[in-house]
């Protein structure tokens, strides 16, 4: 447990509680837009104008006190508890959001600058994003990388004052959109994977970077690979110790855990389920056009409602098992797993509901989207790490079990073997 | 186990666990296997004397509890039952003494003194021979005569009957649901024990033959009231059956995971196998969702906030999951999970009659979507 | 692929596995999905050439097989095009012309000699907006008038309509089922593109407003032989989808296996991991268990023997393991499996669509129970 | 393939097949007893009166010549192929059959005796249980070991022309009323574990041997366990050659996984199933007290049925496929896999089309047999090598990935870690 994880579950007055909610819900009544209902967040929005709207509301929040709540006073924050963000996510619902900003900037980057940064950058960098000012992303993953982040082949070549990095980094989210990158880069080859990384704040936008989207199976492009072609990043923007990255990168993964499951306090607002998630749509459509018998279909909504409520109190429970010492931090991997698990059969049950016509639709009607939701259904368990990698998590970290042998562990890591 | 228990929660939890570990160890169940009582008499006053049978009777009727929230401690015992599948009419009787605390006249009432203190167990019966009734619409009949009623019908499954001192029997009134307390030996009221999967719970069929009874042995007004009544016990009950399961499931589990570090193949603890250890990850995550199921359907109860909902939740999820969690269990122990010797039969036989009696998993996932509409 | 062909059908297999890998590798599939025709008309020809549309056509009216189980051969060429996630319209193209060589008159059956050339394509205009039509109670209407028939409805998910040379219309009438042969140019038939989850084959919805026909029309006697006629070729379409999905989920598996060995995590292959092991174990059975399905009704087809209750086993199977498999694939390959230019997600379009038209596993299980009188 | 493979599968022809069906069934008839389709197979029946009434039907058969006819004419069976045993299978439906003699005495015992078996040991034992005189059981579990056989325990140290045998087995079946056991036994600690173990005959009625009946969690005790207290068998027993008994046991397990999964040629008559198996029963039963809704019940029913014929069509493709080369010889593994499978989802469905009567009935009444199966469920993905054990089989030895690391191959067996 760190400082910062310490801080946010102190447990504030309930009376207290309850004047905070009213004070966000007045002022979230005068001056955040409602959402609307028929048209929300979707995919084929112009990203620009998604950018600069989410920068926009994330001022508006920051100017009223709202934005970040549970981050420090000194770095823009509130210094409040998590009690008090999740009063603000709650009254958030039916409000439009910058929801952009909860992941990875709020939830998994700033808790990392917090505990790793130099005064210097925290002080530069919190609170710019949490005014609104900056988009951050991680430069993690690599095309030939899979789960496997410590065997990261983009390199970090130590010149003056600077680094000059080459390779590729890929599955950035937003990053043609973004400010500021965390990056992961070897900076020495001749010591075991885990020992030779170093972690790199990036400004994204300058020579040296080549950014280009991945079309996805579904046709969004949300996700980009990057290249790096000598670019130079100086020495100041190294995040904890040259060499020693993959302990800040190991807590990276954790917030992004408690992200991806859902369970973490830096994330602010809900996220907003797409159209074709909302369970009351699914039911009046299935009521309306009835695919199946009555029983099948109530079995199918009954287990989905099932796993969608049970799903947010496993998040509960788990907060709560990690405060209160009952279960260790990788816990937020049991939730992460089950996100996964909850997304598969959502899509299954959503494509099953709307029968033929998630098949073969009428041109431009938007009912194929659910049967475009179901060929990609893997991906809730694909991104933000996948279910292998909780699984293997869950069984060794909180059952204790022996770890999987990793025959690059000791090898200095250009000795390791790799893809054929 | 509730990750949020208040210190006297924790230390009533730490108690019942003690209890039941020193009283009642797996090798007391087994041999109270051949009783028919299904437990001792005096164990069961012991029990009582730790607040089994009295969270769920208000102070001023002798009971009282650990903390606001009689509801949530009731599933503190019912999880630790759960993990030692310590026998007793745990459940039965604190459903009904709910019901009694809650609707019935003053005369009824003063049985929860010998309630709390171990000498009465009640029964429940509702379920009947045709299945389950979550319409409310009972084959048992209870005519209006002068001056009370006639009672007929047949019920099954109704666990303790044979030990109960009385007997809670619901039935269908011409004017809706009505429910009568009734002791064991009213005329016209035939008890037959029946064999269950559950080799440490009792049960019997109650065989209710133009019973005649007065409007004293009423709880409650028949109609709508009385059908409040009987969703209240429902709920309570399923909330027990899935904290009995939650708990229980995580003991097995617990003693499986042992199991798989101390037990080699191939030179190697079956803890090593990576097929293994994602299947107990698995299993790891259906416990603790189990047990976050049983907090959301015990926090709603105790709020008195969708309660049905939350309740049809927990069966859906807590039936299905604790029991396949047992069943990868018995399929990690291999050949010796199968023996009779083996305590994981034990747990498996208990927790699927708790999975199947008032409404399956499947049931309560209709149910869900007929309560949201769907 | 099944595991009993003669000499002669394992040449024409392989023959048809050279053709596919030479003439349609997956960057051609690509480049055809752009294709409003889907694919073009002189590779239809060519593929005409090899046999994939005269199987089911006798010798006296042009065509012809290559054993005496030419349900056998068709599935031959289902499983290889659904290796190569082939376009096409093949399965309506030998459905229709089953049936017009078994019931049409010789006006209709001249048109096969173009069907087996390929110069023409025929498609099945049955599936209704409201789902699914097991019963046969279709609201496309054909109404008796002087002479022949007025027809009117909507059909939609009309594979190749917009392709096709003649749609085959299915209709119900005064007494009983009816189907008609109708030039796509047919008067008061508007036949509108829609689009697909499958990016390679080509769907239509087909309005029919005040279609007026004769008698000539009519593909064999309305009433029961059409009904019989309208059932076998719902069970050659679920045959061809089954084996189409088959031979999917088999390549699909192919790749992934050597994926697996080329993927290095964390210094060793992804095929050394025995949690991945175990699921590879069991797409290994799924696959071969799709497969054998395939068999037993392709079998059961061709000897006429149980063939609908064969037919509905191997959709309730094959329908969802088939793509189960091909979503552990995507797993498998991680986040590289959900981008578009991998190819996994295009077997997984196809599979599905072939998943739920013509019944999905859930509906073919439900009729299933019903053949059997459960 | 050994010789024995090959001979069964040559394909005789039809029109002779014809005319054995013919001849068998008019035989049957007149000879077999039928089978009282009220009253079939059940555990609860006397041990005793089984086994002798199995024997009785064996000896009918083999005087007719309708016994083991796969089986070469000068051990007592008829050098016929396996199609006409299937036809005798096919015929016997209906009618008692020596079932007992089917696994392990015909379908594993023998094919190994026929392999590995010295020409007197062929002559001495075959005709003698192929005429219903011998019942045979394996000994090859201990308790130590689960599916680790290559891990045994039992001691067989050389005395003279002698092994005295020190030790303990378990899931024999039927022991108690068998007469032969085939016996694996470490005769060297020195060498890795696969290179110091013999394979026996044991005549199991004698001194040394002590035989306990296990009681499983469903009441029923057909298996043993049995210890060996200084048992002598003589050096002529040993099956093959002494310290290469892991050759003799791999092929002795091939057997076994083809006659667990149902794909054995060697079986004779096809395996009952219990009356609460039959799906007619159920569907029966479904009917007449409906449980739950109808859809519900018949997509279970239906799904039931498909696995049942998917296992029979499945079972039938591998025969055909290791027969044709297109499947390697472990591919048995797969049939094993899905019976198991088959196995949990029809105990599984069984118990929730009975409901509550399966759970709680009245006094003696059979219906509970449906709630003590499932919870007995796993038994069908156990037994006979479990699925855990099939699916490393059809990994590396069909899809051909990497041996798990087994870290007491190289080792001599004496240093090999243990259960703690």
């Amino acid at each position: 447990m760190t400082m910062t994880d310490q801080f946010i579950y102190t447990e504030p007055d309930p009376l207290e509680l309850a004047e905070y909610r009213e004070q966000v819900q007045t002022w979230m009544n005068e001056n955040m837009p409602k959402r609307d209902p028929l048209n929300p967040w979707h995919p084929s929005e112009d990203d620009n104008e998604r950018s600069s709207r989410n920068r926009e509301l994330q001022r508006r929040l920051h100017d009223a006190g709202f934005a970040a709540v549970c981050y420090p006073k000194e770095y823009g924050g509130q210094s409040l508890t998590v009690a008090h963000q999740r009063i603000i996510d709650d009254v958030s619902e039916g409000f439009d959001m910058p929801i952009l900003f909860s992941a990875p900037t709020l939830s998994i980057i700033g808790p990392i600058l917090l505990e790793f940064g130099t005064e210097e950058q925290k002080q530069r960098y919190i609170p710019r994003f949490i005014r609104g000012d900056d988009l951050w992303v991680q430069f993690m993953s690599e095309p030939s990388g899979g789960s496997d982040l410590a065997g990261a082949l983009t390199r970090a070549d130590k010149d003056g004052d600077s680094f000059v990095i080459n390779g590729s980094k890929i599955w950035s989210t937003f990053a043609q959109r973004s400010d500021f990158a965390l990056m992961l880069a070897r900076t020495n080859w001749e010591v075991p994977k885990h020992r030779g990384l170093t972690m790199f704040i990036v400004p994204i936008h300058q020579p040296g970077i080549e950014i280009h989207t991945i079309k996805m199976a579904d046709g969004t492009d949300e996700f980009c690979q990057e290249y790096f072609n000598d670019l130079l990043v100086p020495a100041e923007n190294v995040v904890g110790k040259v060499d020693d990255g993959w302990t800040v990168a190991t807590r990276l993964l954790f917030h992004e855990r408690a992200a991806v499951g859902g369970a973490s306090p830096y994330t602010q607002g809900k996220m907003r389920q797409r159209r074709a998630d909302s369970l009351e749509d699914l039911a009046v459509l299935a009521a309306k056009e009835p695919v199946g018998d009555a029983g099948n279909r109530r079995q199918q909504l009954g287990r989905l409602e099932t796993l969608n409520r049970v799903h947010r109190l496993l998040s509960d429970r788990v907060v709560r098992g990690i405060k209160g010492g009952h279960l260790p931090g990788p816990a937020g991997s049991l939730v992460r797993l089950f996100h996964g698990l909850v997304g598969v059969e959502q899509a299954s049950v959503n494509m099953d509901l709307y029968g033929q016509q998630a098949l073969v639709w009428d041109e431009g009607a938007s009912v194929g989207d659910h049967g475009v939701r179901f060929v990609q259904r893997q991906a809730a368990c694909i991104g933000g790490g996948t279910t292998e990698m909780a699984r293997n998590i869950i069984s060794e970290r909180i059952l204790g079990m022996p770890r999987e042998l990793a025959t690059d562990k000791e090898l200095p890591f250009n000795q390791v073997p790799r893809n054929g | 186990m509730r990750y949020d228990l208040t210190d006297d929660q924790e230390f009533f939890r730490e108690t019942a666990r003690r209890f039941i570990e020193t009283e009642v160890p797996i090798s007391t169940v087994r041999e109270w296997h051949d009783l028919a009582e299904g437990c001792p008499q005096n164990w069961w006053r012991s029990a009582a004397e730790l607040g089994w049978t009295s969270l769920l009777v208000p102070e001023n009727l002798g009971g009282g509890s650990i903390s606001d929230r009689p509801i949530v401690d009731l599933s503190i015992v019912a999880d630790e039952m759960g993990r030692g599948i310590t026998p007793g009419p745990f459940m039965p009787t604190n459903v009904v003494a709910d019901t009694i605390a809650r609707s019935g006249n003053p005369a009824q009432q003063t049985l929860l003194e010998e309630v709390v203190s171990g000498q009465a167990m009640l029964a429940w019966a509702v379920n009947e021979p045709d299945g389950l009734h979550l319409d409310n619409n009972f084959a048992t009949h209870a005519t209006p005569t002068n001056g009370g009623y006639t009672i007929a019908g047949t019920k099954v499954a109704v666990e303790a009957a044979a030990q109960a001192h009385h007997l809670l029997v619901t039935a269908t009134a011409p004017n809706g649901l009505a429910q009568f307390l009734l002791p064991t030996n009213t005329v016209g009221l035939t008890i037959t024990p029946q064999e269950s999967l559950d080799l440490g719970r009792r049960f019997a069929q109650v065989q209710l033959e133009g019973v005649q009874v007065g409007t004293d042995a009423l709880v409650g007004s028949p109609g709508a009231p009385t059908e409040a009544d009987v969703c209240r016990q429902r709920n309570i009950m399923v909330l027990l059956q899935c904290a009995d399961n939650a708990g229980a499931a995580s003991k097995v589990l617990e003693f499986t995971v042992e199991y798989a570090f101390d037990r080699y193949s191939f030179g190697r603890p079956l803890a090593s196998y990576q097929a293994l250890k994602h299947r107990f990850a698995d299993m790891k995550m259906w416990a603790e969702a189990s047990c976050a199921a049983v907090d959301g359907a015990a926090d709603a109860l105790a709020a008195g906030q969708a309660e049905a909902q939350m309740i049809s939740v927990a069966k859906s999820y807590v039936g299905d999951y604790s029991v396949e969690l047992m069943h990868e269990c018995v399929q990690m122990h291999g050949g010796i999970g199968v023996t009779y010797d083996h305590d994981l039969h034990l747990y498996l036989r208990r927790a699927t009659v708790n999975r199947g009696l008032f409404g399956t998993p499947s049931d309560h996932r209709a149910q869900l979507s007929q309560m949201l509409g769907y």
